[in-house]
């Protein structure tokens, strides 16, 4: 569970963005090692960095050219000299321009060089494909970069996550990927103010308890699994929601302690489904717990599938909470 | 002086990308547009002046502010209004939307929402006419932000190698979203990279289209005679702001500027020149504005009569020899 | 089965490189559409493109600059004009400089204009993994690409497979990555002479009949898995050793079937762990053929760490005949 | 003239690398170092004269072709040598090898097997010293070849834009493997691309230590004070093949110019100016090159006799703070 649902701790009600905010706000009064680069970051388009340069100065605070890879790496060659960078990379279909820079320098740099170099580095992307932007703004590429050691990855989905893992990004030693859900953005709860307010990487939050299902959700799946697991309520189906918060490390010992209570697990993912991280939850699962399974697993994804524009072929395409309720049923029926 | 028809028809293409934005943005504030939209309002010479010094079978690519590009090309404004209505007429059958415009039967190949991205793939259509030996050409459009992308110096420095038939064309309108060009690149024009690739390069006034047209084509007959590539930038503006549905939560250019730039529009810029050259009188000229507005609202209500794409429809059309290989599950 | 070992057939005994050669001379040779660009092409360092240009000439084989993203796009302008183009990334680890073009414009333009486009294009990448090259030259990214859609992957393991599916590559309309294991290079085979000897995708390759375990084994792993296969004959344990040979399509009904035979699987995987192929195929299998699995399906994979220099790290760092066959050995006594 | 003992240093570390190429050469023949390496033989001024331009707390990046880079900047030879021998006494304790020597302890770094890619990264130190508020530099080695990749151009104009204490160092050896820079560049030489970026661009004769630590000097005292990045361009030649272990199936070049620049050897260039300017007398010459043998051939001994790795160390050195965290499964 998250520390927000704890009530001794004090709180406020705060959106997904502006908790990423708060985060960086506090990490940068905390540590003046700790910059910020991107894309219109002064002006801020999506409200988590405008005017920052006003309290931190346009020294910490920079407006980059459209030069992903360029800056990308800007920042791995800052991190390596004593800096602690968040660099955001706005929208996540641009970490294939910065591919280069996040595989073959940030992934591989300390490893190569023999623990020589530490690369405190935070890449920020925002996943935008709740709208209709299209094939080239859609991306959910967290996938990739479970398949590349030496990155940490970090999906959080809700404010106060977004804000206590963004923290623990900044003060982390290593490159982590953090992204950002959009479908999230408008979502508030209460967050807690504390500047210490921490969440540790590899520890998931089972955001609710149930005894028939382990329904393991990601990013922007994860209040959508919770309705599912609402609708299912009423017909006597009891699901366990876990949100792993984070995919590098990923907390398999909540997962499987789940699927050996319940017996039957269902992943809900809204990456493409080949090679994703329910993919990935599924094997881990057959491989370590094969025998709690009662019945055979199953992936809720988007399918393998560019995503197209207009509106309405969007319905039922990403995993909506008929399409996981649906997934619970079946695998509830299989017995 | 050139040509009366296409001076004519350059008001009238310049009339119709401003026509179809404008109410490109109502329909969007209507909910009848999906996502947010870029348009090009105020920078239509450019689009109008280079497209109207290629030939129907030379090739551009378009970039996230491109519905102006393929109407410069030629392309009729039902298809691609339909297709930012997201219906199945649409020119893509509504899988790409405002972004991802194309008309492949004008020799459109695509905008690319991904900054600078398309560049290499005009390069690659120029490779392709030299390699079949044709003289055709291929015209890259690309913003001012987008100079700064790896993508676009690899592609002028292969068409320089390769003296392909390649015109880079620029329209620098001053700003990258928020970013002034000040502080994006290191040169205030991007023409100023032509020598670093031995390459032609020229600035002209964006916002008239006959300069544009004249440096255009000047780039595309040496391409077309194997001289190789260059770069021809237009220097223009960006009137309204970087996309609508875009927060912007802070000021960030002087209104001053803009006016400035308003006051330049190159649709009554080139009004003027062709009542002034007695190409067309003001009777004509409103007649045309007239024309084109009523084309654009037939091409808004055969769109609201079609269809919206079935979800099933998002499942067609990944690969080309579907549904022979079922590869999406 | 491939084709090579119908003894109808006439063949010629070739390296794995040397088919890829003649693939491509053929293909050439038949259809002047399709053209050869890449890094020193025309004097080719591997030895599948050098000489090319005297044959076809420097027009149709070209060498390029060292700009992989510029003339990965270049080969999709170029194909979606009217050529085929073969574009040698030579190295799989440049795939990352060149990520954008493959993702954003080879594997999502068809789709995004509708179906205009016609992208015939094969992106040739050798996976160099078995030297002592360091974490920059030993990546084996094919899994990156079966996380996106509108791509097809190609893994050949062997010459005969290399020319057959390198012939069907450069015929079909869709962009392909073709992936060729260094380790596999020096292997020779008969292999069919006919110039329209096609493999095609989506069609694995039984390399052995088993009875008590399904062992899928991919690139490279091909050999090793069959080595590991000998030794365990020799235990009386009975495997079925399939190759898949493409990834994206992938002969689901050939696994599937093969696992409801021997109650048991075990993949080999050059690729890192999380999220590979071999995490495709265990959850795939996990979903659809849960009921016949009689045991913990089990990956044996590159792990999850960015691969070292020097020989004596290399141990056992990658699947080797040695951890498949204890792979499979803990899979059958789990019983 | 330069002070006598920069002028000796430079001498000294010139002959380092060639020793250490020379034998690594032999060593990988002989199997003791394993996989391909790039030497950097005939290019040692180059690495020399610019490095000799730079503070101990000055950061270099380097490429797949940098043995010489952290030789240049004062590693010692011992440690270099034990990673390319694939030891855990070598400076990245086995784990980097040729493509990736990386010295911290001086300011290296790192090698970057990914041609280009290196680039960016000493952009990212030059930010830091200026964010940081010191007056360290950054260099960025990089190769003729590698100028065509678009992160060296995304580098260059970031810099520029924020006036950033870097130095672009081109080796410009006139070859990428086997593409002739007249095949792989619209412009014959790297520091055309300067005035692209309103960035000073010189060329320099690349074999003689002198005039690349001069033009570097001048960049690198530009950039201390404020004054932006700039390139520096060494001409000079590859006379070796590109890689050893690397086959080439084809003559691609022509031994007169080959043969040409091996009369130009920096080393004897240098050491010939040194003797006329009374610096050193032959004897002393003869002497360095004694020395500099005797310290390689001790730092293989003791290379010879230290430890491989473990496997197990093969699973060290990922994260920063493992083993807390145990991600690899
Ligand atoms: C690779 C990439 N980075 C960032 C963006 C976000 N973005 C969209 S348009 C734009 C500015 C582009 O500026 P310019 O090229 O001058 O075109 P303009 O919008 O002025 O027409 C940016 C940064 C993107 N779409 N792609
Ligand atoms: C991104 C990338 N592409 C290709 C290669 C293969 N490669 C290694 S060195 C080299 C040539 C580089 O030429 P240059 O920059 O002039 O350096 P030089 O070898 O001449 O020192 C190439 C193409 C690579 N390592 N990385
Ligand atoms: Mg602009
Ligand atoms: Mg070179």
């Amino acid at each position: 569970m998250t520390a927000a649902t704890d009530t001794a701790v004090e709180t406020k009600r705060l959106n997904y963005l502006a908790a990423i905010r708060e985060a960086q706000i506090e990490e940068m009064e905390r540590d003046e090692s700790v910059i910020l680069l991107g894309e219109d970051c002064e002006v801020g388009v999506f409200g988590t960095t405008d005017k920052l340069d006003e309290q931190f100065g346009t020294n910490r605070v920079r407006t980059t050219p459209v030069s992903e890879n360029g800056f990308a790496g800007a920042g791995i060659g800052a991190a390596m000299t004593g800096l602690r960078p968040i660099i955001d990379l706005t929208i996540a279909a641009f970490v294939y321009v910065s591919m280069d820079q996040l595989v073959s320098q940030a992934a591989k740099n300390r490893y190569m060089f023999g623990g020589q170099a530490r690369i405190p580095i935070v890449f920020r992307a925002a996943m935008l494909y709740g709208g209709n932007a299209g094939a080239h703004h859609s991306d959910r590429p967290y996938p990739l970069f479970m398949n590349t050691p030496g990155l940490k990855v970090a999906v959080p989905a809700s404010p106060a996550d977004a804000k206590g893992l963004l923290k623990t990004a900044v003060r982390d030693d290593n490159p982590i990927m953090f992204f950002e859900d959009q479908t999230l953005w408008s979502q508030r709860e209460e967050v807690p103010t504390s500047s210490e307010f921490l969440i540790p990487f590899g520890q998931a939050a089972v955001k609710r308890e149930g005894s028939d299902v382990t329904l393991v959700a990601i990013a922007g799946s994860v209040p959508r699994a919770l309705k599912a697991a609402k609708l299912l309520e009423r017909d006597g189906i009891s699901v366990e929601v876990i949100d792993p918060r984070t995919l590098v490390p990923l907390d398999w010992d909540t997962i499987l302690a789940s699927v050996e209570k319940t017996g039957r697990l269902v992943v809900a993912d809204p990456a493409h489904l080949s090679c994703s991280a329910a993919s990935e939850i599924l094997a881990t699962v057959a491989e370590r717990a094969f025998s709690s399974l009662r019945v055979p697993p199953l992936r809720v994804t988007t399918p393998d599938m560019n995503v197209p524009f207009a509106p309405s072929m969007l319905v039922g395409f990403y995993p909506d909470p008929d399409r996981i309720a649906a997934g619970v049923r079946k695998v509830v029926d299989h017995g | 002086m050139h040509d009366k028809d296409l001076l004519v028809e350059m008001q009238r293409r310049m009339l119709r990308i401003r026509r179809l934005d404008d109410r490109a943005r109502e329909l969007n504030l209507q909910g009848e547009i999906a996502g947010t939209i870029h348009t090009s309002t105020g920078q239509e010479a450019a689009c109008v002046g280079a497209t109207a010094a290629l030939r129907d079978d030379d090739y551009i690519t378009g970039t996230h502010r491109s519905h102006g590009h393929p109407i410069g090309k030629g392309s009729p404004v039902d298809g691609l209004m339909a297709e930012l209505m997201g219906k199945s007429t649409g020119v893509c059958k509504g899988k790409g939307g405002s972004m991802h415009l194309a008309d492949f039967s004008v020799g459109s190949l695509g905008e690319s929402g991904i900054v600078g991205s398309g560049v290499p793939v005009a390069v690659g259509a120029g490779l392709s006419a030299k390699i079949r030996g044709t003289d055709q050409v291929a015209l890259a459009f690309f913003g001012d932000g987008a100079a700064a992308q790896g993508a676009v110096h690899e592609a002028m420095n292969l068409a320089a190698v390769w003296d392909l038939p390649v015109i880079f064309l620029c329209e620098n309108n001053h700003w990258a979203v928020t970013i002034s060009v000040c502080d994006h690149s290191a040169v205030p024009e991007i023409s100023q990279r032509g020598p670093g690739y031995a390459m032609p390069g020229v600035s002209v006034d964006g916002n008239d289209p006959v300069p544009v047209y004249e440096a255009t084509l000047e780039a595309v007959e040496r391409a077309r005679a194997g001289g190789g590539p260059s770069i021809v930038e237009a220097l223009t503006y960006r009137v309204q702001e970087h996309a609508q549905g875009l927060p912007i939560s802070r000021e960030y250019r002087e209104q001053a500027e803009i006016d400035e730039w308003l006051g330049r529009d190159p649709i009554d810029v080139h009004g003027a020149s062709l009542v002034a050259a007695g190409v067309l009188t003001e009777t004509e000229l409103s007649q045309l504005v007239e024309e084109v507005h009523e084309e654009m609202e037939a091409a808004i209500e055969a769109a609201r009569a079609a269809e919206d794409p079935p979800p099933a429809a998002a499942f067609e059309d990944l690969y080309a020899d579907e549904p022979d290989v079922a590869v999406a599950r």
